[in-house]
């Protein structure tokens, strides 16, 4: 059963801006994904030269003030995890491969799926509108709290913080609407013979991450229309002076703010599943435990958040019960890396590019991880709190899943999305420019959290006991090893548009991989499989004894397998 | 892939609930999140403060009774308008539907009628807890009345021709779910004082 | 463990540093063990031309006990880890010691202001005290703090007495602090609230009962006469300090 | 693409019925103004009144196991969003913290908040 289409060759605009393909959504929210994390990127330039090189002139931006320094770590942090990791780790990777890992020729609706980007690209244009509006954008962090992202008068920023508010509110719609899309296509467009223990483990955790996050981000939806009542209808919803409560926003902005950081971290996990097994030849050790562990982690998401709040003035009493469902929650965390780790036993590792991105998100996420067990037992957190101790945290989790974990899905994936190997030499170049100095960055913010420094200050200048010198020398190290991570992200950048067009060309299936996005010539055309598939084994078969070559297609029937030549 | 074809993807019902009522039951799970949130803000608010039982006492009990009526009354058609469409009757199933958003415009037109008493009294959506809360809650509930019924008139102009008949099922299975968030709307706005 | 990065100026301030060490070594020891498993695994089962991969589905139990055994000994650190977590914080933010006196902290854009009793011992007296941005405390001496805040929210943080808890507006949150050494240490503002979060430096000055007593000599305001700001710092006090320094 | 008939159709009108009766009960039972009985006869209704549509309305009895069950765990979800904040919203004192009366904020403080150098 083909599906030649016929339709009328489709114009520019109509191919590339109004395309109901897969294939080219996912290219849209990639590039305006990429786009953002370089705006993201120059902004964690700019105030981390005011931290390393205080109150001097910051080349390419001019000098930062207290109020800027607000508005740049504020838009930093939103920007990353609304408008980089989201839509690249979820809606690129997500519409690029779910249709075809799951052996289908589109989305179940693709229209609702070209919809949700063009809502996105709303989003992300109301929070660019929000950097030209008088008072600048938003100052008040990502997580706006009430009373000061409320009133006006408090945050000095009332357009930017409105515009903020709705680009959010306009990124969750985009998301829910695509999340809704990944649920349906992955449950219901399967290919013949795909049961549930078939499915490639990064289809299996983007779906999961769209549930998790299509459960959590409705109450936030809700404190989003009370604060913007609250910003421009002048109620009192987070005002304590007429009954309002601002530990409601807290609660609320918590409660998905927690799965909120698992949506971003299980599409991280499934990418590395994948490069691991292909590159290790080796089938995922414990396919069906990784899925439960992943089911315990998406539901206890749900019960941790007011970590975030041991000492934000919540009923002390809750902070023990958040500080049990914390370490709780690590466990099964612990599980997935120990079984990642454990892959790697008996295979036969080849360090291509891909494969060293993945070991690097293991090794770092490992460093995050474990010191969230700081973060998380209570007793500590009253030290730590808002600290640098967190930031240094919380960028060893999101630099693995929003930068290392998306360089190894970019260069696995390359070759089957544009159609050209990329450079190996470069590629190893970038890798190694980017994990050594993202090191050199934020261990010493290690040093400097645990020694005092508070977060979200654009100077140390008032505080005494901040302002020893050995703290300034470690802020600049930390400073100096980001322009050289950022000079680095260049090479890649060169790597990915010269290999566009001078790249070697790449086969349907350049590493040899197992699962059936494989089996379709790259770049996929459109309509993705002249025949539809039907899949008779689970997606990591490597290394079958008594197959010819180390790997089994998913759709090449057991017969077939032995009589395989090296294709 | 021009606008009419439906990919397979669509086709394919791999869970055996097709593709068209599968969406449908999770945008109504997203949907009582954002209910169930707004509404778990008020009811803590509403225990905390008792004292906005008395502002509560100036809400039209009859008005809000009576739109309940009407949307119970509309929820039937919309699964009379289902009935119909199973038995592949296009036109009745349309005429239902038609129903069924006139009884949501009567809703909204009677909560129109309702607010304007209420302005005129002096109370609007900034004058006091209970009072923003009545009108994000009353306000977001219309809202998904409102898109409830364009859908359905969208839905219904096609059931006419017998076309995507499956579609009349889903848009009732949304409605029903605006109605149940309205029988729960009903007691803690109107008759909790 | 912390006290190598910032001094420890107050009772429960070693509690917090125990609890750093222990999960510092704990998980250290994970982390290492970890790694090293991994770089050990990168290392023996690296591509070599001829070798082929094994077929391991991951139920073979003599394999998967190399998880399980692992995983339950994390998990014992983890209740290791927990206990004395929330005993400490038991013991700072649940259970509050009597109080010898108290202070009345208020944050607001971009200030902390003290309102302390004056020489008659009770707040809310006519004599009290109302200092910005600068507290006098006695040594030895446990202080219960009532947090408020006029605007938005903010943090109060000691870092080196180990204190933190946010004001919330609209709040009064109490909670404790015994100083046990003399000197002068940073407050902070953790909280983003606004365009002076950088700004809203205090400093909390820990004096012997005899400097302390001289101070509210020195500032205690005649009972009717009204509020008066604290004179510039006394010029002694960096004397008081460096003679009372042991 | 036609549907195949996968429930089948009980009297709607007759369950109608009962659901306008059930609204009546309930305002009748806000007229007798005790405060509880008010209160358990109106959201009893409302649980009953939603219990006959989910189930006869929207067919949840014949649907998948799963969808009722996924329903049934997004309120878990919202009833955990509460267990969680009720402590702090809905009381107005608790361990070592109480709300100030709303009308009174925090005591000013003589003079602007001059920075002491």
């Amino acid at each position: 059963m083909s599906t030649e289409v016929q339709h009328a060759e489709p114009g520019i605009f109509q191919k590339y801006f109004l395309s109901t393909d897969h294939k080219m959504i996912a290219m849209q929210y990639l590039f305006t994904g990429m786009a953002m994390a370089l705006i993201g990127g120059f902004f964690a330039y700019v105030f981390r030269m005011q931290l390393g090189f205080p109150n001097q002139h910051v080349p390419g931006y001019g000098l930062v003030t207290p109020g800027k320094y607000n508005a740049l770590v504020t838009m930093h942090g939103s920007i990353m995890i609304f408008w980089v990791a989201m839509p690249v780790l979820i809606a690129a990777f997500g519409n690029f491969l779910i249709p075809l890992m799951v052996g289908c020729d589109d989305m179940a609706f693709p229209r609702i799926n070209r919809l949700s980007y063009q809502i996105f690209l709303l989003s992300a244009l109301v929070l660019l509108a929000s950097f030209l509006v008088k008072g600048g954008p938003f100052g008040g962090a990502w997580t706006g709290y009430p009373p000061l992202s409320a009133v006006g008068a408090y945050n000095l920023t009332p357009i930017g913080a409105t515009l903020w508010l709705l680009a959010v509110a306009l990124e969750f719609i985009a998301f829910l609407l695509g999340g809704i899309n990944f649920t349906v296509t992955t449950m219901n467009s399967r290919a013949p013979g795909m049961k549930m223990y078939d499915i490639p483990l990064v289809v299996w955790m983007i779906v999961l991450a769209s549930v998790i996050f299509m459960c959590s981000v409705g109450p936030l939806i809700a404190g989003a229309v009370m604060l913007l009542f609250d910003q421009t209808m002048s109620t009192g919803f987070y005002d304590p002076t007429r009954g309002g409560d601002p530990l409601l926003w807290q609660h609320l902005f918590w409660f998905f703010g927690h799965p909120e950081v698992y949506v971003v971290l299980l599409p991280a996990l499934g990418i590395v599943a994948e490069v691991v097994a292909v590159f290790a030849r080796k089938k995922i050790f414990g396919y069906k435990t990784v899925l439960y562990t992943t089911w315990s982690v998406g539901f206890l998401s749900f019960v941790v958040w007011a970590h975030h709040q041991f000492v934000a003035g919540i009923d002390p009493r809750m902070a023990n019960i958040f500080s049990i469902t914390t370490l709780l929650i690590s466990v099964p965390i612990t599980e997935m890396v120990f079984l990642y780790i454990a892959t790697l036993y008996g295979g036969s590792i080849h360090l291509d590019t891909p494969m060293l991105w993945g070991l690097a998100f293991i090794g770092e996420f490992m460093i995050g991880g474990v010191t969230g067990i700081f973060l998380g037992s209570s007793g500590t957190d009253i030290y730590l709190h808002d600290s640098y101790f967190v930031i240094a945290h919380f960028h060893y989790t999101f630099v693995p899943i929003a930068i290392i974990a998306v360089y190894a899905g970019l260069t696995f994936w390359y070759p089957k999305m544009f159609g050209r190997m990329l450079n190996e030499t470069l590629g190893k170049i970038h890798f190694w420019g980017t994990v050594i100095p993202f090191n050199v960055i934020f261990i010493p913010l290690f040093i400097t959290g645990t020694a005092g420094d508070q977060r979200r200050v654009y100077s140390y200048a008032q505080f005494a006991e901040q302002s020893r010198p050995a703290l300034q020398h470690l802020r600049t190290t930390s400073t100096i090893a980001l322009l050289f991570m950022l000079a680095f992200q260049f090479v890649f950048i060169f790597n990915f548009f010269w290999s566009l067009r001078r790249g070697k060309r790449a086969d349907a299936n350049p590493w040899r991989s197992s699962t059936l996005e494989w089996t379709v010539p790259s770049p996929p055309p459109h309509g993705n499989f002249a025949e539809l598939p039907i899949v008779y084994r689970g997606p990591y078969e490597y290394g079958l004894p008594g197959c010819a070559e180390d790997f089994a297609p998913q759709n090449v029937p057991d017969a077939a397998l032995a009589g395989r030549s090296r294709a | 892939m021009s606008a009419g074809a439906k990919p397979i993807a669509n086709t394919r019902s791999g869970t055996g609930i097709p593709t068209a009522r599968l969406i449908t039951w999770w945008v109504i799970a997203s949907e009582i999140v954002i209910f169930g949130g707004l509404l778990a803000s008020y009811v803590m608010h509403r225990i905390g403060h008792p004292e906005w039982a008395e502002s509560a006492s100036h809400t039209n009990t009859w008005a809000g009774a009576f739109n309940t009526f009407v949307l119970l009354t509309s929820s039937l058609c919309a699964v009379l308008a289902h009935k119909a469409a199973d038995a592949h009757d296009g036109p009745r199933a349309a005429r239902l539907l038609r129903l069924t958003a006139l009884g949501g415009l009567i809703f909204l037109t009677v909560k129109g009628f309702e607010w304007a008493a209420d302005f005129r009294e002096g109370f609007v959506l900034s004058s006091g807890g209970f009072w923003s809360f009545y009108y994000t809650l009353a306000g977001l509930h219309g809202l998904h009345v409102l898109a409830g019924m364009i859908i359905m008139l969208i839905i219904a102009s096609e059931a006419a021709k017998n076309q995507e008949m499956q579609r009349v099922e889903c848009i009732g299975l949304y409605w029903h779910f605006v109605d149940i968030v309205w029988i729960f709307l009903f007691p803690l706005l109107y008759i909790a004082r | 463990m912390l006290e190598r990065y910032l001094t420890a100026a107050s009772t429960y301030a070693h509690w917090i540093d125990y609890q750093f060490l222990l999960i510092a070594v704990l998980v250290g020891f994970w982390l290492i063990v970890a790694e090293g498993a991994m770089f050990w695994l990168i290392f023996k089962f690296r591509a070599k031309n001829g070798r082929p991969t094994q077929y391991i589905t991951g139920e073979e139990k003599h394999l998967v006990r190399w998880i399980t055994i692992p995983h339950i000994l994390v998990i014992l650190c983890d209740i290791v880890i927990i206990v004395p977590a929330i005993m400490v914080w038991y013991n700072i933010k649940q259970v509050l010691p009597p109080p010898d006196e108290t202070v009345r902290v208020i944050g607001q854009q971009w200030a902390w202001s003290f309102q302390q009793a004056g020489p008659d011992g009770v707040l809310d007296t006519a004599d009290d005290i109302r200092t910005v941005g600068e507290l006098h405390v006695k040594v030895n001496t446990t202080y219960h703090f009532e947090l408020m805040s006029r605007d938005v929210v903010h943090s109060f943080s000691v870092p080196s007495f180990r204190l933190k808890q946010d004001a919330l507006p609209g709040r009064t949150i109490t909670g404790w602090f015994r100083p046990n050494r003399v000197g002068t240490y940073d407050i902070q503002c953790t909280q983003m609230c606004g365009i002076g979060h950088a700004m809203m430096a205090g400093r909390i000055i820990v004096e012997t009962p005899q400097n302390h007593a001289a101070w509210l000599m020195r500032n205690a305001n005649p009972a009717a006469a009204g509020l008066q700001l604290p004179p510039a710092s006394a010029g002694n006090e960096a004397a008081t300090v460096a003679e009372v320094q042991r | 693409m036609t549907t195949e008939a996968h429930v089948q159709h009980p009297n709607y009108v007759k369950i109608w019925a009962i659901l306008v009766v059930l609204l009546v009960v309930s305002v009748l039972g806000s007229m007798t103004h005790i405060r509880d009985a008010v209160l358990i006869a109106a959201f009893g209704v409302a649980v009953i009144k939603a219990y006959l549509v989910a189930k006869n309305f929207m067919h949840v009895n014949v649907e998948k196991r799963w969808v009722p069950y996924l329903l049934v765990v997004c309120l878990l979800f919202i009833a955990i969003l509460l267990a969680g904040v009720a402590p702090d919203v809905m009381k107005n004192s608790g361990e070592n913290w109480n709300k100030n009366p709303s009308s009174q904020s925090a005591p000013s403080v003589a003079g602007a908040a001059t920075k002491n150098e």
